[in-house]
C-alpha cells in the first residue's frame, strides 16, 4: 500500500522534483563562484606567506581573466538568451494577432462557390474574387 | 535521485538473492527417519570461533561491512549522473560526502581489526597481510585516492573521468573483497566466512564492470575538462602523483593477494604470498606516500615558483633533518624505521606551519587571539584543516609503523619465582592459578613486572580451552604506555617440567597506531562539517534548481 | 520465526527488484510519482532486511538450535 | 625551472634513499625465530610459522624442531629453506622464491609502479601541449574593464573572492 499509494496520487506538476544542474548559465556561474572561491584561497594563502609575490600576482591575473572570459561568455549567452526570447515573445503576439482576426470569406460572389483556399479568382468561375469578413 | 534508487536496489536485489537462494540463514536442521524427514533440534550448536570471542569484534566486522555497503552509494550517484548526464556539480560534492562516511568506516573498521588481531592472536603484532585483511585494505586505499583527486575536480574542473573511474575501482573492489572472503578461492585466517556463493558474485562483479565501463564509455563527451594543466610544480600533479601512489599500492596488493591463484593457474603450484612479501613491496610505497602526505599541501595550486617552494619546504625540512641526525645518533640504524621516523617529522611540522601560518594571518587582519583564530581557521574551511588532521593521524599510525622495527622478544618457561628479561624489563612469575567457567576453563599465571628495577604492577595472561569447539586459545594480557607494550602471551605449558611456557614482547610506539586511527577519525569528522564555503554553493544551487523547476513549470 | 525472515527476505527481494524498474522507468518517464513509489520500495526493502535480521537475531538469543545457522555459530553459554 | 628541478631531485632523493635501504641488509646467523617468520605453518592456520594461533599445535612444534635440528648441522638460512621446500613443498615459503615464474610475483609491482609513473608524466605532458593552453593564460592582460567590474561586483555579492 505504501509503495503503491504514490502511484494513484495525481501526477505532480512536471519535473520539478528531477533536479536538472547543467543549464549553461547555471554551470558558468558556477565556475565562476569556484573561481572566487580560489582567488580568496590564493589571497590568504599569500597573506599567510606561502606564496612569493611573484606567483601570487600571475595567478591572480589568470584567475581574474578567467573568471572575465567565463563572464563574457555568459553575457553573450544572456544577450542570446534575451534575444531568443524576444523573437518567441513577437511570434507568439503575432500569432495571437493572427488568430484574434476573423478569417476571410472567399465565397464567389458570381456562382457562390465557397472557395477553400485564399484565391484572387474563383475556382469555379474565374470571377475576381475580394475577400470579405465571414458572417456568422 | 530515481536512478541512484535503482542501482541501489540493483545492487540490494543481488544480495538478497544470494541470501535467500544460496545462504539463507533460515535453513532448518533435519534427521532422516522412516517417516521422512524429522525436525531436529541438537542440544547445544558448535559455538562461535573462540577466537572471536572478544569484545571489539563487537563492533569490527559491522565497521567495515558499514564501509563495504556505504560504497554503493557513491558508485550509485556516479551512476545515475553518466545516465541523466547530469554531470555538473551536485553528484561529485554528494559523492564526495559519501565517500568520506564508508570511507571513514572502513578505516575504522580495519583498525579495530587489528586490534583484535593484537589483543587475541598473540603474536605480538595487528596487521599480518591476510588475504582477507587486503581485501578490506584495497577499496579503502582506491577510496583515499577518490577522496584526493576529486578535489581536482572541484576546484579546477579536470580529472572528471579518472574520478569515475576511480568510484567504479572503489566498488569493484569492495564486491571483490568480499568475493575474495567469502568464496574461499584464497586461503586466509578468516576462512570461517566461506561459503558457496563464489560464482554468483563472479557474475555480479562481471556485471558491474561491463556497466559502469560501457556507460562511462558513452558518457564520455560530457565529461570534458574545463581547464589544462599550468605548470608541472603545481598541487595539481601533487595529487596526480598521490593518485599514482596509491594505485600502485592497490595494484601491489591486488597482485600479492591473487597471486597464489594465478600460479595455480599458471605453474599448477599454489604458492604463499605472505607477509615477507608484502612488506618489502608496500613499505617503500607506504613511505613515498608519506612524504607526499607532507609535499603535496605545501604545493600551491596551478604552478609554484622555486621561491614559495623554498618558503613552504624550509622549515619542515630542516626540523625533519634535526630529528633524522637526532635519531641516528640515539642509535637508530634500522633504514626504514630511521626514513620513516624523518618523513613523520618533516610531515608533522609542515602541517603544523600550515595551522600556525594560516591562524597567524587572521590575528593580523581580524585581530582574533590565536586559539580563536585556529578555530576560525578551521570552521571556515573544514575540508581542508579536517584533511590535515587526517593527515597528521596517518602521521601518527606511521610513527607507530615505524615502532615495529624496534620489537624485541622472548620466550621461557616460568613458574612462581621465576624470572625472564627482555630489553630492561623484568617479568617475574608469583602465581599459576586455574579455574573452570560454563564456557571454557583457563589457566593464568600473574606476573610482576618491573622496568629498571620499579615496579609497574602486574600482567596475567591467560590460556583458554573452550568446551563447545574443543578449541583452546590465548588471551593476551598488554600494558601499554605512549612509549612502549609489554605485551606477555601464555603459551602453553612444558610436558616436561609442568612449566608454563611464556611468550613476552616489548613493541614499541604501538599505542601510536590506535591514537593516529583516532586522530583520522576525528579529522574526518571534522571535514564533514559543512565549511561556510561549502554552504554559500548549496544555498546557489538550491537557488539554481528552483529557477530551472519554474523555468521548466512556465 | 524461520518462516519469519524468509518472508522478510523474499519480500526484500521483489521491493529491491520493482525499485529497479520503477526508478528507472520514472526517470526515464519523468514522473514523479513513480519516482516516490520506487523511493518508497526502497523504504521498504529496508525494512523487510531489517526484519530478516531481527528474526535471525531473536533466534540467536533463543539459542534455537533447530535453525542450521544458529547451531553453526552459537552456543548457549557465549 | 629551478622549482620543478627542485622537486624532481626531491624525489629522486626519497626514491634512491628507499632503494638504499635494501643494500643494507646483512645476514646474522640463522636462528629459529628469524626463519619462522619467513615460512608458513602448515597445520591449517594459514599464518606465518612465529603466528600461528594454535595451542599445542602439532604441525608447529614439528617445524620448529625441523629448523632446530638443522640450524645443528650448521646450515645456512637459504640452505634451511630450501630443505624446508623439499620436505613440505613450495608453499611452506611465506613468498614465493624470486625466480622462474614467481619472479612474476616481485616484478609485476614494480613494473606497475613504473608504468603509472610514465603514465602520469605523460598525462601531464598531454596537458600541457604548447597552443594549447587556455587564451586566459596568454590573454591575460587586456581584460574589458566593463567585464572586470561585473566580475568584481559579482565576487562582492556572493560574498566571495578577494575583500578590498
Amino acid at each position: 500500500m505504501f509503495v503503491v499509494a504514490p502511484l494513484l496520487a495525481p501526477e505532480a506538476a512536471g519535473e520539478a522534483g528531477l533536479p536538472v544542474d547543467v543549464t549553461p548559465l547555471a554551470d558558468l556561474k558556477r565556475r565562476r563562484l569556484v573561481i572566487y572561491d580560489n582567488l580568496q584561497d590564493l589571497e590568504f594563502e599569500y597573506k599567510a606567506g606561502k606564496l612569493a609575490p611573484g606567483d601570487y600576482q600571475a595567478l591572480r591575473r589568470d584567475y581574474t581573466a578567467e573568471a572575465a572570459q567565463l563572464m563574457a561568455t555568459s553575457q553573450d549567452l544572456e544577450v542570446a538568451t534575451a534575444e531568443d526570447s524576444w523573437i518567441e515573445r513577437e511570434v507568439a503576439v503575432r500569432r495571437a494577432r493572427r488568430n484574434a482576426l476573423p478569417a476571410p470569406d472567399y465565397t464567389c460572389p458570381k456562382c457562390g462557390f465557397e472557395n477553400p483556399l485564399p484565391v484572387k479568382f474563383c475556382g469555379e468561375c474565374g470571377a475576381r474574387i475580394r475577400p470579405a469578413k465571414k458572417q456568422g | 535521485m530515481p536512478y541512484v534508487v535503482a542501482i541501489l536496489m540493483a545492487t540490494g536485489a543481488f544480495f538478497a538473492s544470494i541470501t535467500f537462494f544460496v545462504a539463507n540463514p533460515f535453513g532448518e536442521l533435519f534427521m532422516a527417519s522412516t517417516a521422512g524427514p524429522r525436525p531436529f533440534q541438537p542440544a547445544d550448536g558448535n559455538g562461535l570461533n573462540p577466537l572471536l570471542q572478544y569484545h571489539s569484534m563487537v563492533i569490527h566486522p559491522p565497521m567495515l561491512y558499514l564501509g563495504y555497503v556505504g560504497f554503493a552509494v557513491p558508485f550509485a550517484f556516479a551512476m545515475a549522473a553518466l545516465i541523466t548526464r547530469q554531470l555538473g556539480d551536485n553528484w561529485i560534492r554528494t559523492t564526495r560526502r559519501w565517500t568520506m562516511v564508508p570511507w571513514m568506516f572502513l578505516g575504522t573498521g580495519i583498525l579495530l581489526g587489528g586490534r583484535w588481531a593484537y589483543s587475541v592472536l598473540g603474536w605480538g603484532g595487528y596487521w599480518g597481510w591476510d588475504p582477507v585483511e587486503n581485501a578490506s585494505l584495497l577499496p579503502w586505499l582506491a577510496g583515499t585516492a577518490f577522496l584526493h583527486s576529486v578535489m581536482i575536480q572541484e576546484k579546477r574542473g579536470m580529472l572528471k573521468v579518472w574520478n569515475v573511474v576511480l568510484i567504479i575501482t572503489t566498488f569493484f573492489l569492495c564486491i571483490f573483497g568480499t568475493f575474495l572472503t567469502r568464496s574461499g578461492i584464497v586461503s586466509s585466517v578468516h576462512a570461517f566466512a566461506q561459503s558457496n556463493i563464489g560464482p554468483f558474485f563472479a557474475v555480479f562483479l562481471g556485471i558491474v564492470l561491463l556497466f559502469s565501463v560501457s556507460l562511462l564509455f558513452l558518457r564520455v563527451e560530457f565529461l570534458k575538462s574545463e581547464n589544462k594543466l599550468d605548470s608541472v610544480v603545481s598541487r595539481e600533479s601533487g595529487f596526480l602523483f598521490n593518485n599514482w601512489i596509491l594505485l600502485a599500492a592497490v595494484f601491489a596488493v591486488l597482485w600479492g593477494t591473487i597471486f597464489p591463484i594465478i600460479s595455480k593457474a599458471v605453474q599448477g603450484v599454489t604458492v604463499t604470498v605472505g607477509a615477507p612479501f608484502f612488506n618489502k613491496v608496500a613499505v617503500p610505497i607506504g613511505l613515498l606516500l608519506l612524504f607526499l602526505t607532507g609535499a603535496g599541501p605545501l604545493l600551491a595550486w596551478r604552478k609554484t615558483s622555486f621561491q614559495s617552494l623554498r618558503r613552504n619546504f624550509t622549515l619542515p625540512l630542516a626540523a625533519a633533518v634535526v630529528v633524522g641526525v637526532a635519531l641516528f645518533l640515539s642509535g637508530v640504524r634500522h633504514f626504514y624505521a630511521w626514513m620513516s621516523l624523518f618523513l613523520c617529522a618533516f610531515v608533522a611540522v609542515s602541517i603544523l606551519q600550515e595551522f600556525f601560518k594560516g591562524a597567524r594571518t587572521r590575528q593580523k587582519t581580524g585581530g582574533e587571539n590565536f586559539l580563536r583564530a585556529i578555530y576560525n581557521l578551521t570552521m571556515r574551511n573544514t575540508r581542508r584543516y579536517g584533511g590535515y588532521v587526517v593527515h597528521l593521524g596517518i602521521v601518527l599510525l606511521f610513527v607507530g609503523f615505524a615502532g615495529q622495527a624496534f620489537q624485541a622478544k622472548t620466550k621461557g618457561l616460568m613458574q612462581d619465582g621465576d624470572e625472564l628479561r627482555v630489553k630492561n624489563y623484568v617479568l617475574r612469575g608469583i602465581s599459576v592459578v586455574s579455574g573452570d567457567t560454563p564456557n571454557y576453563t583457563f589457566q593464568k599465571i600473574r606476573l610482576a613486572v618491573s622496568k629498571d628495577g620499579q615496579p609497574l604492577g602486574t600482567l596475567e595472561p591467560d590460556r583458554r580451552f573452550y568446551k563447545a569447539s574443543q578449541q583452546p586459545t590465548s588471551h593476551v594480557a598488554i600494558r601499554s604506555s605512549l612509549a612502549e607494550d609489554v605485551y606477555a602471551v601464555l603459551a602453553g605449558q612444558d610436558p616436561d617440567t609442568g612449566k608454563a611456557i611464556v611468550e613476552v614482547f616489548v613493541n614499541p610506539l604501538v599505542a601510536w597506531v590506535w591514537i593516529g586511527g583516532f586522530v583520522t577519525f576525528l579529522g574526518t569528522l571534522l571535514a564533514m562539517v559543512p565549511s561556510r564555503v561549502e554552504r554559500q554553493m548549496a544555498e546557489m544551487r538550491q537557488a539554481q534548481e528552483a529557477g530551472v523547476g519554474v523555468s521548466d513549470a512556465l | 520465526m524461520n518462516e519469519v525472515g524468509s518472508v522478510g527476505l523474499i519480500a526484500a527481494l521483489a521491493f529491491a527488484a520493482y525499485g529497479v524498474v520503477a526508478g528507472a522507468m520514472g526517470g526515464k518517464l519523468r514522473s514523479l510519482r513513480m519516482v516516490r513509489s520506487a523511493e518508497r520500495a526502497a523504504a521498504a526493502f529496508f525494512v523487510m532486511i531489517t526484519l530478516a535480521i531481527v528474526a535471525l537475531e531473536i533466534q540467536i538469543l533463543r539459542d534455537n538450535f533447530h535453525n542450521a545457522y544458529v547451531a553453526a555459530h552459537l552456543c548457549p553459554t557465549s | 625551472m629551478r622549482s620543478r628541478l627542485a622537486l624532481v631531485s626531491l624525489f629522486a632523493f626519497a626514491t634512491l634513499a628507499l632503494g638504499a635501504g635494501r643494500a643494507r641488509a646483512v645476514d646474522p646467523p640463522p636462528t629459529v625465530d628469524r626463519i619462522g617468520e619467513r615460512v608458513m605453518c602448515l597445520c591449517g592456520c594459514v599464518a606465518i610459522l612465529n603466528h600461528c594461533p594454535h595451542q599445542n599445535c602439532s604441525m608447529h612444534e614439528e617445524m620448529r624442531a625441523t629448523i632446530q635440528k638443522a640450524i645443528a648441522e650448521g646450515k645456512d638460512e637459504n640452505a634451511i629453506l630450501q630443505l624446508l621446500v623439499q620436505q613440505y613443498g613450495v608453499k611452506v615459503l611465506a613468498a614465493p622464491p624470486a625466480q622462474g615464474f614467481d619472479l612474476a610475483a616481485w616484478l609485476l609491482p614494480g613494473l606497475g609502479l613504473a608504468v603509472g609513473l610514465a603514465l602520469v608524466v605523460m598525462i601531464v605532458r598531454r596537458w600541457r601541449k604548447p597552443g594549447e593552453i587556455p587564451a586566459t593564460a596568454a590573454g591575460g592582460h587586456d581584460v574589458d574593464p566593463k567585464l572586470l567590474a561585473a566580475v568584481e561586483e559579482e565576487m562582492k555579492t556572493s560574498g566571495m573572492g578577494i575583500r578590498k
